[in-house]
């Protein structure tokens, strides 16, 4: 067990990390930390490196560049090549993302992937669409891209207009899917 | 260079940086031009003299051709560089130019429309004896279907106005062809306000080489080797290499051999580059880019030869300093290009505001960046931030350092490419030279690795043991509200 | 590499980060040792572990060798790298290192102790065919005046512990020279915790040259080809270029041969440097510099040759990877020394805080620096902040890029020597390569130019109107009372 | 003349540089200034460039790094190669130095002429002084440098001690001048 100071609480919480869960104690000591995961204790340094969201991870005698950015939910945190999403819990309740009250239970967002300006949006409001079709045309950095819709289905609602700069994640439209055979007419995608 | 005293960068980010420097090295007097929001970017900073323009939105500014022509007169500027992208193969801004008596830095109106006559070049090319891929004239959407099926699939879709991936769509089958016909032009009309395309067969294995011409007005062409540019995503380069690895000598000798025949068919003046594709012994002209390319560094390293200078000195009706058996190549060099994009989340454009930068430097080693602490990263413009270019007597040597350079690279607020480029250099096809441009799909969505979970762990639990401790990062944006509850937690 | 993992860089600044890069490229894992006050230094924030010192005086930190032998065990690095300066030259350190079972990155004990030996090596030289000037062994002050007589005036006091210029003096008389023995043994002890010094013969209008070696454990020597250092302040150098300027090529390949056999008469083992004088056609071997030097990039830039990495591979025990008929060299090279020095002010060392950097970059610029913002710079350490060093096909081409890249180099809080190189690489007999030993002295206390003072008196009337508007601007130290009193006369 | 705006007052004083005076009226106009020098209206603009000292003067078409340091009684004003110390009169009174309540006014102050440490003080108080002859050994960044004597005379006060670090400028030494014959004692240099 490491000593610790009167003035230095061990802190532990949960964090989840690629899917697995780990019970993480952190306990400061000296210009470091000891952060043990799973009953396996490691001396940890983490300083600026630049900006908000560039760090240095001193661990094992070895510094590893790291980035870690703040996404609703919890962290991403780049490591070399790889990104690793991490949330944390019961020091982090995650905010589940409920139907609006707007939005009946059955039905689906379709999301901006990027933040971007809305070039078209081929279907209306109470047309239907296919799985795929492209409900709305999104445009950043010279790039087009069709947003499809994730099912067959009715455009319950259009939340955005041409011309609008959205950004990522933010609600495009409302889809009703329709199963097959409930509702026989011909569905398209941006053709329709 | 008496005539050439002042000019217009007529771009933005890291090139007009480069325009600038080049302009120092032969004592002309740069002067910038910037859209609002690059106000207090390098290019202006750096240059002699700066204009703002009315917009962000391209056709207000970088691509208002009158407002340019105008502003280089009051500046007092006898040329401009056009950079890439933007006018600097739009022949009506050339001979604009020309009109207004000032110098267009790279080839001629009646040349820039000829290579932007993709039909016409590949027949100009065909007629200089160098093999060609089926392709079309500009294509309207009626008679799409069936060029298409003269042509053959799979094919690619590709802007007219041309260039940097910007337009380009594959197509494997005809039911496929309206969907990518639709978003190609409207990319095509953004990028280079043409909406025009044309469609040219896609080999499915193949790499892709390119060649570096620079041609005198006195009309000597000659070559600087080649470049290997198979990494791609989107039909974006991401990164490049002089020479091209595993090339038989006798190929790369007909190749250079084949792009200065096809720049002296078309008379072409000013740098410029040659496209192939290569499939084994194989090689095919693609098209020719009338202007200098972001990956012109690496010909720069292992040549010697100032790129932007030479065009300087072109414009100024300089003939060309030396010969084609006076050009020498060695070592190697590899340019890794850092943009604005999330490599985890398909490539797609990350924006947001820089709030911190750390640029590498040292022994072999070039950066070339329009990278700013405080810089906003919109929708606007390309997302190229900065290219890292590293040299050495060896391939193996520009590879370590590319990779120690990409180690010391940071960037915070946006996503960018390096997280690619530390796994591409990894990579035993690259690494072995043994790659096409299929290669950056395996990528994915980037690697998986126990010990990068590990560490991130470590990483997050230290990182929410300093938020706690301090609670004020120097950052603009105000911290979410789940961070104050999570503290509050933690605290109990 | 295998027997090559881990190494322990006993330095700071600039080289400790050049370092750390060689290190990075050949796969190696460098560990960093920092006075306090360089906590945050930049050769520390690139390494994989460091060890802090106890204090910031050279004697606790940086000369601390038993405790950086034993920190290297406790790091677990098989050898140690000492930079320049401080321990570099030290045969008990290297010793000390052989008997901790630790490899030396430099040459063995015994090899410093002979090329510490001023005398022995002259004699090595002499026997070796090489020129010599005549000069002393180490001198007590009771011998010094009946040696300098026979030595000859003018002469110079030099340390034994040598190197970078400290404790160098220029005697001319005899009578001045107590006092400046006095001076030089003081200024011995601080830097190299070594007092002697010796005498040495001094030409007044000679040029000094140098031939860089590399020397496997083999017993293979070759040389790199020389560098000419004459733009010299106080004995320290400020500008080098690779090759130097107007040296026949008869007497340049007389010198570099002779390099080689001093270096093999000497037993010589890793990187080193042979100076000599050069008057006329004539050449007078000097000293051998037992360790990698401050000008060492403008060689890597014209040879392509990894010095530091060639070191690293030589301590590990590789042979030599080329021969001598393979090095070539090509296009030109200049260093630019950026000291914390006031050039206006007698080249004083300047201390302060540094509180704002930008550092160039771009085509035919690297940067090999330790500044960051935050540094203090004291009265402890060696004044070099950061080189720059400019590279291209052509003397002309390197000096323009030179002149580009300090243009753009900018630090706040101290003063630098980037005006005398500003003003350096103007002069005619700079760009024309014929300047001697006394170039520097043309300086005076810098120019005075009635454009310059025009300017100065729009930058401060700009300067005072901008205070008013603006009372915080983010520096650390409170502006001075007489600022807010002038602020408030002027508000009136 | 330049057109101001009711918000944009003129301001105007003297600077003095290189010896010479000029008559500086400064208006705001837009983004730069209307700099007014002897008559001789420019547009300037001064950006920030690096921290606190560091600027970029655009001037006449042309950008000039320039840098400013502010040191008691003025700037330091820094154009490519050249210094021009520069003082702003009404505006800036310069404080006087005068000699301290302890030092008769036929005293002369020996300064620092670099922060360092004090390595050694060769003559005592109440001992002789030659000119040229050294007062104090200072030390700053390993290289040592004799603090000479300007005038021939003796030590009145010494106001530091061995091992001390000393800021630039620091009085050192009082010294009471001996005119020639006034005083027959031999003086010596740093031998005495």
């Amino acid at each position: 067990m490491t000593a610790r100071g009167a003035g230095d609480p061990a802190v532990t919480f949960e964090v989840t990390a690629g899917g697995r869960r780990h019970g993480v104690e952190v306990v400061p000591s000296n210009s470091a930390l000891t952060v043990t995961v799973g009953g396996q204790p490691t001396a940890v340094r983490l300083d600026p490196a630049a900006g908000s969201e560039c760090w240095r991870l001193w661990v094992e005698g070895l510094a590893v560049p790291v980035r870690v950015r703040e996404v609703a939910g919890g962290l991403l945190v780049t490591v070399g090549a790889a990104r690793v999403p991490v949330s944390v819990r019961r020091a982090l309740p995650i905010p589940i993302r409920r139907a609006t009250a707007a939005t009946s239970a059955d039905c689906l967002e379709v999301r901006a992937p990027m933040p971007g300006l809305i070039v078209s949006l081929p279907v209306g409001a109470g047309e239907p669409v296919a799985e795929g079709g492209t409900v709305a045309v999104v445009e950043a950095m010279k790039m087009q891209m069709d947003v499809p819709s994730p099912v067959s289905g009715r455009i319950e609602e259009i939340r955005v207009r041409p011309g609008q700069e959205v950004a990522g994640g933010q609600v495009l439209a409302v889809i009703r899917p329709v199963r097959a055979g409930e509702d026989d007419t011909s569905v398209g995608g941006s053709g329709a | 260079m008496p005539p050439l005293r002042r000019l217009l960068i007529a771009n933005r980010g890291e090139i007009a940086v480069r325009i600038v420097r080049a302009c120092r090295d032969l004592g002309v007097s740069p002067v910038a031009v910037y859209a609002p929001i690059d106000a207090d970017s390098p290019h202006v900073r750096l240059a002699d003299d700066a204009f703002a323009l009315p917009g962000d939105a391209p056709h207000d500014g970088y691509l208002n051709a009158p407002l340019l022509v105008d502003l280089a007169r009051r500046a007092g500027a006898s040329a401009i560089h056009p950079g890439y992208g933007f006018l600097a193969e739009n022949p009506a801004f050339a001979a604009a130019c020309e009109a207004a008596g000032i110098a267009f830095v790279g080839p001629p109106a009646e040349v820039l429309a000829r290579c932007g006559d993709k039909a016409a070049a590949r027949a100009a090319a065909a007629e200089a004896g160098v093999p060609v891929l089926p392709g079309t004239d500009p294509v309207g959407d009626d008679e799409a279907a069936r060029a298409a099926r003269a042509v053959g699939f799979p094919l690619l879709i590709k802007a007219v106005g041309g260039g940097g991936g910007k337009g380009i769509h594959l197509v494997r089958a005809p039911a496929e062809l309206p969907a990518h016909l639709r978003l190609a032009r409207g990319e095509a009309q953004t990028a280079f306000g043409d909406p025009r395309v044309y469609l040219e067969r896609w080999l499915e294995r193949s790499r892709h080489v390119e060649v570096q011409i620079l041609a005198d007005q006195q009309g000597r062409a000659v070559h600087l080797g080649e470049r290997a540019c198979s990494v791609q995503r989107r039909h974006q380069k991401l990164i490049e290499e002089a020479p091209a690895p595993g090339l038989d000598p006798g190929v790369r000798d007909a190749l250079t051999d084949a792009a200065v025949r096809v720049a002296t068919a078309l008379g072409y003046r000013n740098a410029g580059t040659i496209e192939f594709l290569v499939e084994g012994d194989a090689f095919y002209f693609l098209e020719v880019n009338a202007r200098i390319q972001v990956e012109h560094p690496v010909t720069e390293a292992t040549t010697g030869v100032d790129l932007v200078a030479s065009q300087l000195l072109i414009a100024a009706g300089e003939p060309l300093p030396f010969r084609q058996e006076d050009v020498r190549a060695s070592g190697w060099a590899i340019e890794c290009r850092i943009s604005a994009e999330d490599p985890h989340g398909g490539f797609l454009p990350s924006l947001g505001r820089i709030d911190g930068v750390v640029e590498p430097a040292g022994p072999g080693i070039r950066v070339d960046s329009g990278l700013w602490v405080g810089q906003t990263v919109s929708r606007h413009f390309d997302p190229l931030l900065a290219k890292v270019i590293a040299s050495g007597p060896t391939r193996e040597a520009a590879i370590a350092r590319a990779r120690r350079a990409l180690a010391e690279f940071a960037v915070s607020g946006v996503d960018t490419t390096i997280p690619f480029h530390l796994w591409a250099l990894e990579q035993p096809a690259f690494v072995q030279g043994a790659y096409d441009v299929h290669f950056a799909e395996q990528w994915g969505g980037g690697p998986t690795l126990p010990e990068a979970e590990r560490l991130a762990v470590l990483a997050a639990a230290a990182w929410f043991h300093r938020k706690r401790q301090r609670p004020a990062l120097p950052t603009d944006g105000a911290s979410p509200a789940w961070i104050a509850a999570a503290r509050q937690e933690v605290l109990r």
